[in-house]
């Protein structure tokens, strides 16, 4: 009896996945729009965006930040774009390439998504990219910085993916310009997280700017993703007295970072990138040190105010960089589909390519042609009362 | 012997005739290209599992390392078509390749670590996977190709249905063959009690290596035919928690039963996709959690797997209904 | 020359002196009996000769030929098989697979014959059946030949462990105390059974056992063990009235 | 010379985190023979509700007893709903082993859910103030002390428990023949809950621990360090108490040491490949008694 039972819960789960799979997909968040399946509807000109984001898994923090912004950025335009209504479904990666796949094809073969946002992860977003690309499925990526995720191994573009944050290089330059010019150090100590293109990629920029301007890398010490033991690494450096510490990694693994130097006396200058950007951070290990960044809370500009005062309200805590880079992305896409005015994804995609002086809260974007977006960085400054002061903005 | 002639053309007709239904449902768009790479993946899984039930589920050895082979199989592979190119010769030897490579690396590996005791030899493969882990994070110091930590790209996606139907159909294939013969016995008996084949005249090390290259190779295929299906390899998609996966995979299906891990393999994979949609939208969150209640249910309820030691075969089906009684061959 | 032969061997567990200078010269078709209180270190005999342990001192040899340097299958492959104390039956496999699967050092095909299923494997498989089947009809066992191992009433049990055993063909059949646990009658069938095998498979048969009434009746002549060490030789006749013998299993009398 | 003593003071402060984690997995081991993979995620509860406790201002003693308190009702929990029900059906073994994977999977899915511990990395309070100080050239934290004490101090206890009380000695008895100290009146499965909450108490104070010397939390953290404990436990020998300790202190120092002095890419492969070389060559750990398969 009990052979029957288990049975037929599995066969059960089994015709769910196969009725899932034809009937109209999960219900999607925003208006529960009546029409279903691929092309626009009835009267009203629906248009399916798709969020691949890891909602679960042990990077779904990023995960939920980058959805914040992406639902602020819907909501704030009341799910509308010109006279297209815009309907948002949103999907778990969990952090894994496999898992990241799946998720497109159904998205783009299933739920018929004209334009994706997403994925959170270089490691997830090449490969999803590499799908969108191939059905001619717009996307843009808020946090990827990894070169490959715009461009295949040999160079060539791949039109349908841009992305919304810096590219590794970039930043890496403005933080090494800025160590030698504003902090004038002449050595520093490069740590990286050698599993995770973000900070391979701002790490190796970084090394470049700093030794062609005079300056000399003392320690360039990778670890390990689950690594949190910091000791052994941080008393070697502590004997080579580095000027300064480059630790362009997210903000949780940086916190570990800055306290395991703390307590092997290297007292120095820390200097990193956007990943520092949460209210997370541990403000207090990190008081007065300095890092890249796409935007300052308190830049009067309205596209940043709007931003940081309407995410308070709506979700009770200060956005990080995760959930404003997916904002700006989503932003961008709505700012497309307005300008095209269609859900022919080509034309989308030009309207996204030939965007000029976009206001968003990373500054004014327009997109060079590997599209990477061309806007200034900010330099910010730790303070202990879990704020950051306005340094400096470096022009691309 | 004529009934066993009739039997495997049978069975050899239902299975083309499959295939026929399934390639066609997918030419004519009656599966979406979602369920149709589902469809696929779940066929790779079970590829990859059904070598692992050889190791684990008929010769008993506990194996937490499998996923390391399924990695070293598509990159291998992947290497291959990425440098020479894809041409349906270059896609054979690569997964050729790739299988041979698995198991080459699982015969040197298994030389020393088989002799060990059944949690011993988990812990043993937990860490050689932790190894081959690293060593694919460290992989662009070998070749540029291979990428490292940053994931390999540029693989020609050129997996086919029918490249995965047919690798499935034959791994099942040689698996059942092997199982159902002397060797296979053997194998069966070192899982019983390994002290007691021994002394029985059984050469347990010889069986224990042959299931595990065997099973390893069988990973390796998978893993090549993975690599040209997503196009892209990640380290992280190797890891130890993907070896358990596979592992649920044999032990829900039930120990020594191949087509209990035959189903269990679809199942699962089906199943996960599934939870994305059963859970709607605001219970995204709770699929992980779905997943692992699911689990020790099932576990709770049948410890020995949902088809524990029982195998689908054409001729107990036909001989219930038909002559019954007569002595029949081995199971 | 003796077809199996122990000259003195000796076993030691760390401090425990298990066999202390064992020698045993078995000729072909004997049948010998070796007896002893528990512990004496009968089965550690057995270990020995199977290969389980290797001697601490001491050799080992069938038909001349020094065995105890090799694995237990490889002296198994040669010719000596056995049963065990606590039966150690492949449990999940039907009875039928359970005396094929030992036959298996001879089953005439190799891997790509099982995969592709050549006509040698099928013609050799069901050569195997056949012998197998055959095996069962002495112990009686053919009629269950496709119920599990591990379901059979004990005594089914102990038979079949004999039946695997006569799968290896070997020359040597060494018994550990199979009459244990076993009713009157079903040790009368057991002697019948081992005499009608012996003869049968023309085996040269030691066998360790408590219950006197079948050591007696069954064996040729006794070797007596206790405390690792040979204390009677000779006929079953001369064992029962030798005092030492008596001694090591009812003690000293008191006031010797 | 004053780097190397350094390292070696780093190593013995991952050893000691890791001896209070591994001497949980060995005593599980040495009882039922399980491999509790939801071991590791024992850690990250007892991390949480100690950081819960010190946001609350209770003084860190306390909050990490409370940890403790709520850990051993966690793993008595588990044991009851999880494990039991298999040992009493007869299942075999690897049937407990893949529900503890599932377990494993289920406490780190659920704490990351909102309604839970929610998936963020949470900063962990300094329990006590930070100073350093420095005894001949080598920098010693306040933390590192901290660790060291109350993991002798536990430890002690443990050894007062198993060897010196009767409850202590049951465990041994059911360790050493369960089926034995069945007959001879043991409650064996009141014996086995008190077990998991010995071990799932002193997991709680390692997750604690954990937290003070990398202060960072998050539902995730206990995956790596569960299983390099385990290692250390199979290490010094499964099922023997020292021998979890030994084999702690060892893979801290090989991990630390080999980060210093050899590579920090390969860090983890390093203290793999040691576990796979004492296997081979002890296959019973170091301290581990090697029983003789019995014919």
């Amino acid at each position: 009896m009990k052979r029957l039972l288990v049975g037929l819960l599995a066969v059960s789960m089994l015709v769910l996945a196969a009725c899932g799979g034809t009937q109209a997909p999960g219900s999607s968040s925003g208006p529960t729009s009546s029409s279903s399946g691929t092309g626009s509807g009835s009267g009203d000109k629906v248009i399916k965006i798709g969020l691949i984001a890891p909602l679960t898994g042990n990077v779904k923090t990023f995960g939920e930040s980058s959805k914040k912004g992406f639902d602020l950025a819907l909501e704030q335009a009341g799910y509308k774009a010109g006279d297209w209504t815009i309907e948002a479904v949103s999907g778990d990666d969990k952090g894994d390439s496999t898992e990241g796949v799946n998720l497109a094809t159904r998205m783009i073969t299933q739920d018929g998504v004209k334009a994706i946002i997403g994925s959170v992860t270089s490691g997830v977003t090449i490969p999803v990219g590499l799908v969108a690309n191939e059905n001619k499925i717009p996307m843009i990526t808020g946090t990827a910085t990894a070169e490959g995720v715009t461009v295949h191994e040999d160079g060539t573009r791949k039109e349908f993916v841009f992305r919304a944050c810096f590219i590794d290089p970039f930043q890496g330059q403005v933080a090494a310009r800025f160590a030698l010019e504003d902090l004038g150090v002449k050595t520093a100590a490069v740590f990286y997280d050698k599993g995770n293109p973000y900070t391979v990629g701002l790490a190796e920029a970084f090394r470049a700017e700093f030794e062609a301007g005079g300056g000399q890398i003392v320690a360039w010490e990778s670890y390990a993703e689950a690594d949190t033991d910091f000791s052994a690494v941080m008393t070697n450096v502590a004997a080579l007295q580095p000027e300064m510490l480059y630790l362009p990694d997210y903000y949780n693994k940086v916190s570990l970072l800055a306290k395991a130097a703390k307590e092997k006396g290297l007292d120095v200058p820390m200097l990193g990138g956007d990943g520092w950007d949460s209210e997370d951070l541990d403000f207090e290990a990190l008081a007065g040190n300095y890092f890249t960044a796409h935007y300052s809370a308190d830049d009067p500009s309205p596209a940043v105010q709007k931003f940081v005062q309407e995410f308070e309200a709506k979700y009770g805590h200060k956005p990080d960089s995760f959930a404003a880079l997916t904002y700006d992305a989503t932003n961008i896409l709505l700012e497309a589909i307005r300008q095209a005015n269609t859900d022919d994804t080509d034309a989308i995609r030009k309207a996204i390519q030939d965007l000029s002086g976009f206001q968003a809260v990373g500054g004014s974007i327009s997109f060079d042609d590997k599209g990477n977006p061309i806007k200034a960085a900010t330099i910010l400054k730790v303070s202990a009362d879990k704020s950051y002061e306005f340094v400096t903005t470096v022009n691309p | 012997m004529a009934t066993v002639r009739r039997n495997s053309i049978i069975s050899a007709g239902l299975i083309v005739a499959l295939f026929i239904v399934l390639y066609v449902m997918r030419q004519q768009g009656l599966m979406s290209a979602y369920w149709a790479m589902i469809l696929d993946l779940a066929l790779i899984t079970t590829t990859s599992a059904i070598g692992l039930s050889l190791i684990y589920g008929f010769t008993g050895q506990f194996s937490l390392g499998h996923a390391a082979f399924y990695g070293i199989g598509a990159y291998v592979a992947a290497f291959i078509t990425k440098s020479y190119g894809a041409t349906t010769l270059n896609f054979t030897l690569a997964l050729l390749a790739g299988a041979l490579a698995a198991a080459v690396v699982a015969f040197l590996v298994g030389l020393p670590i088989l002799r060990l005791r059944s949690d011993y030899l988990g812990i043993a493969t937990l860490g050689f996977g932790v190894i081959v882990k690293v060593f694919f994070d460290n992989s662009d110091k070998l070749s540029k190709l291979l990428g490292g930590s940053m994931g390999m790209t540029g693989i020609p996606r050129i997996t086919t249905f029918p490249w995965v139907f047919w690798s499935a159909v034959l791994v099942i294939l040689v698996a059942r063959n092997l199982v159902n013969s002397s060797h296979g016995r053997a194998c069966i008996t070192v899982r019983e009690d390994e002290i007691a084949a021994d002394i029985m005249g059984i050469d347990t090390t010889r069986f224990k290596m042959l299931a595990f290259t065997l099973g390893c190779a069988m990973a390796g295929l998978a893993g090549g035919l993975y690599a040209h299906l997503y196009a892209f390899l990640h380290p992280k998609s190797f890891e130890f928690l993907k070896s358990f996966d596979v592992l649920l995979i044999v032990v829900l299906g039930g120990l020594g039963s191949l087509t209990g891990t035959v189903v269990a393999g679809m199942g699962v994979v089906f199943l996960q996709e599934a939870l994305r949609d059963v859970l709607g939208q605001e219970f995204l969150e709770w699929r992980g959690v779905v997943y692992a209640l699911l689990l020790i249910v099932l576990m709770i309820l049948r410890p020995q797997g949902l088809m524990g030691g029982w195998e689908f075969s054409l001729d107990r089906l036909l001989l219930r209904r038909g002559k019954g009684g007569k002595a029949r061959g081995a199971a | 020359m003796a077809l199996l032969e122990c000259r003195n061997v000796s076993r030691h567990f760390g401090g425990l002196r298990a066999l202390v200078d064992f020698d045993l010269a078995l000729e072909k078709g004997e049948l010998v009996g070796l007896i002893g209180p528990n512990g004496a270190g009968k089965t550690t005999v057995f270990n020995v000769i199977t290969g389980v342990f290797p001697p601490t001192a001491g050799e080992v040899a069938l038909e001349g030929r020094v065995i105890n340097d090799r694995k237990p299958y490889q002296i198994t492959q040669m010719g000596i098989a056995r049963t065990f104390q606590n039966i150690r039956l492949f449990k999940e496999m039907t009875v039928l697979e359970n005396v094929m699967a030992v036959m298996h050092p001879r089953c005439g095909y190799g891997l790509i014959d099982a995969f592709v299923r050549s006509p040698r494997f099928s013609h050799r498989e069901r050569a195997l059946r056949e012998e197998a089947e055959a095996l069962l009809e002495p112990v009686n066992l053919a009629d269950r030949r496709h119920e599990k191992a591990g379901s059979l009433p004990y005594g089914a049990q102990r038979r079949l462990e004999i039946a695997r055993a006569l799968a290896t063909r070997p020359k040597v059949l060494l018994l550990d105390e199979p009459a244990a646990g076993m009713n009157p009658s079903e040790v009368g069938q057991l002697v019948e059974l081992i005499r009608q095998v012996k003869e049968q498979f023309d085996l040269t048969v030691l066998l360790i056992e408590h219950q006197m009434g079948l050591v007696m009746n069954l064996c040729e002549r006794l070797v007596v063990l206790d405390f690792g060490q040979i204390i009677a030789r000779g006929t079953p006749a001369e064992i029962q009235s030798n005092p030492r013998v008596l001694e090591a299993y009812l003690g000293k009398a008191v006031g010797g | 010379m004053g780097q190397l003593l350094e390292q070696v003071v780093n190593g013995l402060q991952l050893g000691f985190v890791y001896a209070l984690i591994a001497v949980g997995y060995t005593m599980v081991y040495g009882i039922i023979k399980l491999i509790n993979f939801a071991h590791g995620d024992v850690i990250m509860v007892g991390a949480f509700v100690t950081f819960f406790g010190l946001v609350r201002g209770i003084p860190w003693p306390v909050a990490i007893l409370i940890g403790m308190i709520v850990c051993a009702v966690l793993g008595v929990v588990i044991e009851r709903l999880a494990y039991r029900p298999l040992r009493e059906k007869g299942a075999p073994r690897i049937a407990a082993l893949i529900t503890a994977i599932g377990v494993s999977l289920f406490l780190e899915n659920f704490a990351s859910l909102r309604i839970a511990f929610g998936p963020d990395f949470r900063q962990f309070p300094a329990m006590v103030t930070r100073a350093q100080w420095n005894i001949f050239g080598v920098t010693i934290s306040s933390i590192q002390v901290l660790i060291v004490s109350i993991t002798i101090l536990l430890v002690l206890i443990l050894q007062v428990v198993v060897y010196r009380t009767k409850i202590g000695k049951a465990m041994r008895a059911v360790s050493m023949d369960m089926d034995a100290a069945r007959l001879m009146g043991i409650n064996v499965n009141m014996v086995i809950a008190f077990t998991f909450a010995i071990g799932s108490a002193l997991a709680a104070a390692a997750g604690a621990l954990w937290a003070a010397a990398y202060p960072q939390i998050w539902p995730y953290m206990g995956i790596m360090p569960g299983l390099k404990a385990f290692t250390a436990a199979v290490l010094g020998g499964i099922g023997s108490i020292p021998g979890a300790l030994l084999g702690a202190v060892l893979m801290g120092q090989a991990e630390v040491l080999t980060a210093a002095y050899l590579t920090t890419d390969f860090k983890d492969a390093v203290a793999f490949a040691m576990l796979i070389l004492v296997l081979l060559i002890r296959p019973a750990g170091l301290l581990g008694k090697a029983g003789p398969e019995k014919v």
